[in-house]
Parts: structure tokens; C-alpha cells; sequence
């Protein structure tokens, strides 16, 4: 049983009235007790809006929130804590670099360099201002195709967009290399690092890209937050992504002057709650033994792989050499929303669809699958209870 | 009340192995197709209607789940030789029945089956796929 | 008493070591227990991402989240659930508006009606969408010139945006009246109803306008959520915001096509939390005597206004004839911030500076005021501590 | 330490009252202007430098909060006849102690009476704007 599960309120419950195995932390992580109550303590103890009272709470509220920019900064290996800007999730942080970093720079024709394995959220910002895209294949092993990522880096795209950590495959992409790869040939970098930060740490002080994104949900703390980091030259000479309250310098009717960057990209009242939570969220996973967390989702991927292997008809999508724990599969003559549905009954939780991968779905010649995702609290129990469940689900279909 | 489980181990998987009218009409009066974009379920329908505007013929194609399966297979016996408004009186019920409300069980026959889907409102929108698709395609003939 | 005030768990709490006088509801509103129970049953019990989960906490959470439509569309007036759209808050939406609305309409000089009342975020997104504002004068009793209003709604402006009720000034503006005049002209009306949906109903059936949108954080809700309406017409013409996961229907690298309204306008994990604290607020307003509550509103605002004309010295920037609870003066010879200073060591917490309405100080030639404003948990004992605050403002001031 | 009561009774007042060297130079030999946009305070400060790099005369103007006039009046008088640098180390050790670091006070003489703003944050920037502003008129002409 792995130490960090009872610090997690919500494996005392049960799902479908079985013990809850709950194998869906790519979609969204569970919430240990210090990220419940750090919000909790701000709502009863001292809610109140930030940057513009002086009163006790309000300030407390603001150096909450500001103070957070410091906590994030020193997790993601000590960047500035002003390129630090809060936003609802990866996919508006992404958002935001689109509309406010590579839309002014567009031209006809201009390419946006992804690969074949991006989420929804890393293809279609592109495309909405008005980007063509380009993707660098993904091998049958699930790992990017370094040589063509070369070869297309040398094509002259505005932005290399590349997810850390496949959610579907669970691959951990070689973001050093590519980005120096991509420094040769003159191209910024954005990472994608909703997968990535809850299973390792990310030093941006030597990963040598220039955005980084990741959602406060997949990082045990709360939906509704995420962090967009963005090199300080850039940030500074990005113009504004919305309009409102907190970004603004001086406001006439004629014309408007904007605040420096992180304050120029959060317009109005922010997720101030969601802030404080992602903070007692950040604080609780730095004060893990990481390298322990690291070891158990490499054993449970083992393990879980030498499993699933025994259920007859069960394919994985790919194998790369480098992942996360997730295992992700179709199974001859069963639906992956069948195979949900049963495991379902056995209190099991995994995603079936193709989990805002379609390109990469499609890539692999499958419209769905089946994805078993861990978290720091995932046990080998999970596993056993989840192949028990697949062999069911082979017995009603084989 | 079948559970999950049940539904499967009865009625759905068997739909699912050798689905009804699983076919593409030659001359159908009504066509249309549907899909369900979070779970890539695709249905497609063709229906003849005779003279009397009963359903003659009906044939589905298509792939997803066996839940989308089974519901369409289902459908397809379950409304032969119905008329258009029987269908839809049917189709009524049958979403009643799915999402919780009073319905009139006693004509749904065989397709009181899919009652334990009620609990799933995930898997409703699986079961009812074809029903709308239906629904569709016979609406927009009625227009034109 | 206010027989409210027992289920804000924040009433037991002290600002400075004093009893906790809360005076900024305008600012963000406090949580009743109900709403914090809310999200931390949530996290807690059955967290999951939505939409695409079959499992009992997915399905839980999903039709928690959808099922807000429903509590949203039924508290205002019984529009249709498909017409609402989560959103981060009333900022957000009406960039959403600017960007999905009003943008692919812009024309070089097309103009957009405001007031000079209007909060920053009413202003700055139509801006930065490049359109020219023009802005319905406001009296010197703090009112729309609404003579004034019909003259410009004949000048063809592509959209009417006004607040329902002022942030500095507590203004209730005759909504009802505004539509049926732009209505006359074929200008459509954008509605921020920040500051009215916590202090009295709001009827979208027959208030005439096209787009409405709130926060939750105002609305006794959690922070990090707030609501656009729009008319089912005007939402499916329009062209998503943000991209990615759960608002598309077809991804391929050449092209995308998206989900029909609302989900085309809600890109990525939402703030599942925030949109059931939501649910949990709307239901604890509905269910509270809301007459009773708009005639303690309207007591409170008579006294406080009573009591504070017995401070020498001070003045109110306004007193419009229809307002909701808000106090907003200036001092002779002490600046807001100071007063909001002293007062904070009586644990009186206020709010000073332009409030977001820069162009309204200027219209009122203050660089800053001082503001107190009203919730349903506001009493009585709350103005006379206010009271006496300022009376020891003018002590040392005076 | 002073309470936010205490200083404002004590010295905030006085200063803000009669600010000292409230006025623009004739002949100014460094000049810069600040704004805290939050709160719309405005400082427009004017040096004079003499031969030997000492600040020979210094005026302020601005609008704004008490603190902040006060803050401004008492730094004209804290570094007139200071060199660049110990005027520096003045705003060093001022700011030092307004943001709860560990600062030289004995350098700051009757600047200590700020001492009790650094447990209210919100207002630590109208005490340092004048500094800011400061900084900026020397430091832009020393890269000049
Ligand atoms: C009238 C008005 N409009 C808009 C806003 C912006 O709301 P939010 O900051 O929640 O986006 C506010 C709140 O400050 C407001 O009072
Ligand atoms: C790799 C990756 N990128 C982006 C996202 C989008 O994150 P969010 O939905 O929190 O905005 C996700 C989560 O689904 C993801 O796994």
C-alpha cells in the first residue's frame, strides 16, 4: 500500500459500492487532504478579493496568491517568479501564447511544428489563428521521430508545440534535445507539461524551451488553475490576451495603457482559491521523495504491463522505451466504452475515447482505446483488481 | 432491473455478435447518419416506407460500442412494419424510460431491456444514438 | 441580526483582532457554508473529470456540471440550459463576446456604446478587438442620461454593452428600457450583471437583451467560475474562443471542425469545482426570501446613508434615486487609502481606489474614492462600526 | 513598534500636512516621475547635484495617500547632503525593513517610524514609491 494514499480522503469511498480503484490521474489527479483544506481555510477563514484592499484579508488573500508565483518559480527550478502567470489550464495557457506571442507574428502560410501525439489542446489554438500545421511522426513505438523532427525544424516554423509526456502513451519526450535541436535552427519552443509535472520534476532553468504549461487539476490540486511560464523578454513584449479589471495601467474611452507582465495576462478576478489550492498543492508533492515516487510508477508499469499481457486479445497501442505509468490498449471484439462500463461495475475507473488524441488515434489506426493512468497513490491492488476486471471483460466477449 | 452486467451478459452482447437488419437498403425512402463525437459511435439508417407511410424495410450500418449496437439492432425489429407515428410514440418511451421518467413500458417490449441504462446517464446517449438518427431521418423527409 | 449571517462561517473570524466587519461585498462576496460544503464534497467524495469518464464519479461529476445549466437557466427567468456558458467570470465573457461576437463584425471605426459608469472589463476587451468606444454620459446624480442614450443608439453602434448595476455607485440601470430603445435602433445589448444577480432577480425572458454574464465569487459562489448568456442564435453563429479538448467534433492536422454551443465555448478542463460551488450558491440565493432581502438591502442603504452624513468632511461621489446597497464618498483632506488603513485597524474592511472605473472618477474628477458595500449578512452594527471609523478618520485628519 | 494608529497619529499626519521641500527645482540636475496605478499616487521628484556628486537640494510634487506624501517628505530631508550611494544604502536599509529583511537601522534615523507598515503589505508600496521614483532619476542619469 503505498504511503501517500491515506493522505487522500477520497479512497475511503467506494464507487459502484466496491472499493474505489481509481486509475484515471491523466484525466484528472486526486486531491490529498492539505489541498482540500488550504482552500477550505481561505473560504471560512479569510475569502476576500486581491490587489486592491488594504484590509487584513485582502492583503493576506494577495500575498497568498502573489506568493504563489514564488512557490511555482522554485518548482519549476528556480525560474523568475514574474514569469509566472496564472490561467484556468494548460489549454489557455496555450491559448494565450497563440493569441498574444504567435498571432502577431503570423504571415500566410506561416507553420506551427507539433507531432502526431498532441493533445487537442496543443493542435487546435494553432489552427484558430490561423497557423498551418506540421506534425513529426510518431513511431510504432510511440516515441517521436528525432530525425524528421530535425528535418522539419530546418523548414522555417514559427513555434516547435511538443507535449513532455504523451497522455495517451504515457511517452516522456527528449525536450533537452529537441530544444537544442530547435535553438539550432532559430525556432521557440512551448512544452506542454500537463503530463509531465506530476510525475517528475521539470528544471526550466536547463530544459532550455521558452513557454511551459501545465493545469493545477493534474497535479493533485484544484480544477480551474494552471500555470503558464513564459521567458521574461517574451512575456514583456507580448501584448494583452483579454481585456479587464488588475491589467491595465491607465484606462480612457480613447485608449488604454497595460500593466507589465504576469499582471497584463490576468484580466479580472482570478481563481484565488484555485491559486492558494495549487499552491498547497505544489508544496505537498516537493515534500514527497520524488525519486521513491518515480521508482513505485516504473514498478507499477512493469508490473502492470507483465499483467495485462496474461489477458488474452489485449493489445497496447504502442510500448515507448521512456514513460509514465499508463497503460493504454484495445481488446479484440470489445468497445473501449464496453470495457469501461464492466470494469466500471468492479468500482475500476478508466478513461475510453480517444482522450482529446484523435490525430494520434488515428495515426494507429484506432477510432478509441482504453487508458489505465496512475497517480502516486496507485497501488499494485489497482492492477490486480484491473486485470481481474479485463478477464471478465474477455469472458462476456471472447 | 438488470444491472450493467446483466444487460450485457443477456441482450447486448448477443445484438452486438449478430446484429438485426445489418445491412444498406436498395431503394430506401430515408436515409440518415449520426455520430457521437466524444466516443466515435457512427449509425447509419436506411428505411423504406410502403404506400400506407408503414416502415417496410429498415437496415443499419455503421460501428461503436455494443451498447450503440445492440440499441440499433434492437430498433430495427422493434419498429418494422410500425407506422411513422408508432415509431416515434416508441422512440418517446424509450427515452422516458432512459432518462428516468414515467413512460409507457408496457409497448416497449423487448427494449424495457436497456431499463438498467437509466443509471448510466454516460451510456444513454450510446442507447438512444440510433432512436435519434431515426428520428432524423424520418423528420426531415416529413418536411420536404 | 441578520438571520443569513449564522451560515457564513467567516462572521466567527476577526480582522486585526476585531470583530470582522466585511464591507466589500462588491469586491467579492462570502461564502455561505453550503457552497464551501459544496466543493469540498467534491474533492473529497467524487472527483473526476467530466465528459468522457464512464465511471460513477465521471458520470457524478458530468451530470453535476451540466446539470448547473439547469439551476443557472432556471434562476435567470427559465432561459435555456444550452444557452449558458461556464466561463472564468464576468471578465472572461465578455471577452468572449469581444472575440466570438463582436471581432468578425469590426469594421475600421465601428463604434461600441458603453457608459462612462462602466467597470474595466466592460471597456478594455472591445478595445483590444479594435473598436472605437463611445460612452452614455452619466449625471451628476450618478444616473444614465438616457436622452443622451437614444441620440447615440441612433448613431449605429454595433453593440450596446451597459451594466445592470454600477460597482462604484450602486446605480440600478433601467435595463428593460435600455433594450426596448436599442431594440428601436437594431443594436443588440450585452448585460454585466456582476453586481445585480446577488442583490435581486433578474429576469432573462423579458429584459429584452442579447448577452448577460456574472461572476460566481460575487454571487456567494467560489472564485475562478462566472456565467455568459446568450441567445441560442447568437451563440451557434459564433466562432469558438479557445481551442481544444471537449469543444471540437472532427481534429485533423488540416482542419477542425467544432462542437455545437455551449461546449464549443468551454476549451479544456473546466472549473468543475467552482461550477458545482455554483450550483450550491444559486440554489442558497434561490431559496432565501429574496424580498425581504432587497428590502434589508434598501433599510441598510438608508441608514448608512443617514449615519455617514453625520461625518464632517465627507461626501458621497453620487446618490442616484434607484441603487443597491453601496457607499462610495471621498473625504475632505484624507485619502481613501488612508481612511481604508484606519478603518482597518477597527477590523472595518472596505475597499479604496478607482474600483475598475477609472473613467467614471474622471467624469466625477476623483482620483480615488472610498467605498463600502452591502451583502445579505450586512447589519446594522456593521454601519455603526463603519461610522464610528470614520468619525476617528476625522479625528486625525480633521 | 508604531501601529498603523501610531504612525498615522504621530508623523504620517504631520508630514502630510506640511510636506517639507514640497516644490519644483528651478534648476534641476536629475529629475523622474512615478505612478502606483493601482492607487493613482504620483510622485514627480527633482535633484540637484553639486560638484562633489552630493545632493545638494531635492523637491517632490505629487498627489496621493498620506503614507506615501509623508514617505516623500521625510526622504527629501533624509538624503539632502548625501552622496549617490549612502543615499542608496538609505533606500536599501529602508526597504530592508519595510519588507521584514533583516536592515541596518541605525542609518535610518527618523525613517524607523515607518517601521511598523512592513506587517501591512498593501501600503509598503506607497512608502518606497518616492524611493522608487528616486532611484530611477538617479540611476537613468548615471547611465548617461
Ligand atoms: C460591474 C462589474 N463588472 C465586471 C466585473 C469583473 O468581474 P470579475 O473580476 O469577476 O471578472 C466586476 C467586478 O469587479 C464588476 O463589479
Ligand atoms: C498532454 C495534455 N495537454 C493538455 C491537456 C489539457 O489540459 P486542461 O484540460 O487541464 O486544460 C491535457 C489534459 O487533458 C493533457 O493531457
Amino acid at each position: 500500500m503505498s504511503s501517500v494514499r491515506a493522505e487522500f480522503p477520497i479512497f475511503s469511498r467506494t464507487s459502484r459500492g466496491k472499493p474505489l480503484t481509481y486509475l484515471d490521474s491523466g484525466a484528472t489527479t486526486q486531491k490529498p487532504q492539505v489541498v482540500i483544506d488550504a482552500e477550505l481555510g481561505f473560504y471560512e477563514g479569510w475569502n476576500a478579493n486581491i490587489h486592491r484592499g488594504v484590509y487584513e484579508f485582502s492583503e493576506r488573500a494577495t500575498m497568498a496568491y502573489d506568493g504563489t508565483r514564488d512557490t511555482v518559480a522554485e518548482f519549476l527550478g528556480g525560474v523568475r517568479a514574474d514569469e509566472i502567470v496564472f490561467v484556468r489550464g494548460t489549454t489557455e495557457a496555450i491559448n494565450l501564447v497563440a493569441h498574444s506571442y504567435l498571432k502577431p507574428k503570423m504571415t500566410p502560410g506561416a507553420t506551427v511544428l507539433v507531432t502526431e501525439m498532441e493533445h487537442h489542446a496543443n493542435i487546435i489554438p494553432w489552427q484558430l489563428v490561423g497557423a498551418t500545421l506540421k506534425a513529426i511522426p510518431v513511431t510504432d513505438a510511440g516515441e517521436l521521430d528525432l530525425q524528421a523532427a530535425e528535418r522539419m525544424l530546418g523548414e522555417g516554423p514559427l513555434l516547435l508545440a511538443v507535449t513532455h509526456v504523451s497522455n495517451t502513451l504515457g511517452t516522456i519526450n527528449p525536450i533537452a534535445e529537441l530544444a537544442a535541436m530547435a535553438k539550432r535552427h532559430g525556432v521557440p519552443v512551448l512544452v506542454d507539461g500537463a503530463q509531465a509535472v506530476g510525475h517528475f520534476p521539470v528544471d526550466l532553468t536547463t530544459l532550455g524551451v521558452d513557454f511551459y504549461c501545465f493545469s493545477g487539476h493534474k497535479l493533485f490540486g484544484p480544477t480551474g488553475v494552471g500555470v503558464l511560464w513564459g521567458r521574461h523578454e517574451l512575456l514583456e513584449a507580448m501584448p494583452p490576451f483579454q481585456g479587464g479589471g488588475d491589467m491595465i495601467d491607465r484606462v480612457t474611452f480613447e485608449r488604454s495603457t497595460f500593466a507589465a507582465s504576469p499582471q497584463r495576462f490576468e484580466a479580472g478576478t482570478p481563481n484565488i482559491a484555485g491559486v492558494i489550492g495549487l499552491d498547497a498543492a505544489i508544496r505537498w508533492l516537493s515534500a514527497q521523495d520524488r525519486p521513491a515516487l518515480e521508482r513505485l510508477d516504473a514498478e507499477l508499469l512493469a508490473a502492470g504491463y507483465e499483467m495485462l499481457e496474461q489477458v488474452p486479445g489485449l493489445r497496447f497501442i504502442a510500448r515507448p522505451a521512456s514513460q509514465v505509468g499508463v497503460l493504454t490498449f484495445t481488446m479484440d471484439g470489445a468497445h473501449p466504452h464496453d470495457i469501461a462500463s464492466i470494469l466500471d461495475s468492479e468500482g475500476v475507473c478508466i478513461r475510453a475515447g480517444h482522450h482529446c488524441t484523435q490525430p494520434l488515434h488515428a495515426r494507429f489506426g484506432v477510432p478509441a482505446s482504453a487508458r489505465a493512468s496512475f497517480g502516486p497513490y496507485t497501488t499494485e491492488q489497482d492492477l490486480l483488481t484491473l486485470t481481474r476486471g479485463l478477464l471478465k471483460v474477455r469472458e462476456l466477449f471472447g | 432491473m438488470a444491472t450493467m452486467d446483466e444487460m450485457y451478459q443477456t441482450l447486448i452482447i448477443e445484438h452486438d455478435r449478430s446484429p438485426r437488419n445489418f445491412k444498406a437498403l436498395e431503394a430506401p425512402t430515408h436515409h440518415a447518419e449520426g455520430r457521437n463525437p466524444l466516443c466515435g459511435d457512427e449509425v447509419s439508417l436506411d428505411l423504406r416506407l410502403d404506400a400506407d407511410g408503414r416502415i417496410a424495410e429498415v437496415g443499419f450500418q455503421g460501428q461503436g460500442c455494443a451498447v450503440s449496437k445492440a440499441s440499433a439492432s434492437m430498433m430495427t425489429t422493434a419498429i418494422q412494419g410500425k407506422t411513422v407515428d408508432e415509431a416515434m410514440a416508441l422512440f418517446d418511451s424509450f427515452h422516458a424510460m432512459l432518462t428516468g421518467k414515467t413512460a409507457d413500458k408496457e409497448i416497449l417490449g423487448k427494449l424495457k431491456a436497456f431499463e438498467g441504462l437509466a443509471v448510466y446517464p454516460m451510456r444513454v446517449k450510446c442507447a438512444t444514438m440510433a432512436w435519434h438518427v431515426l428520428k432524423e431521418s424520418l423528420g426531415a423527409s416529413r418536411e420536404s
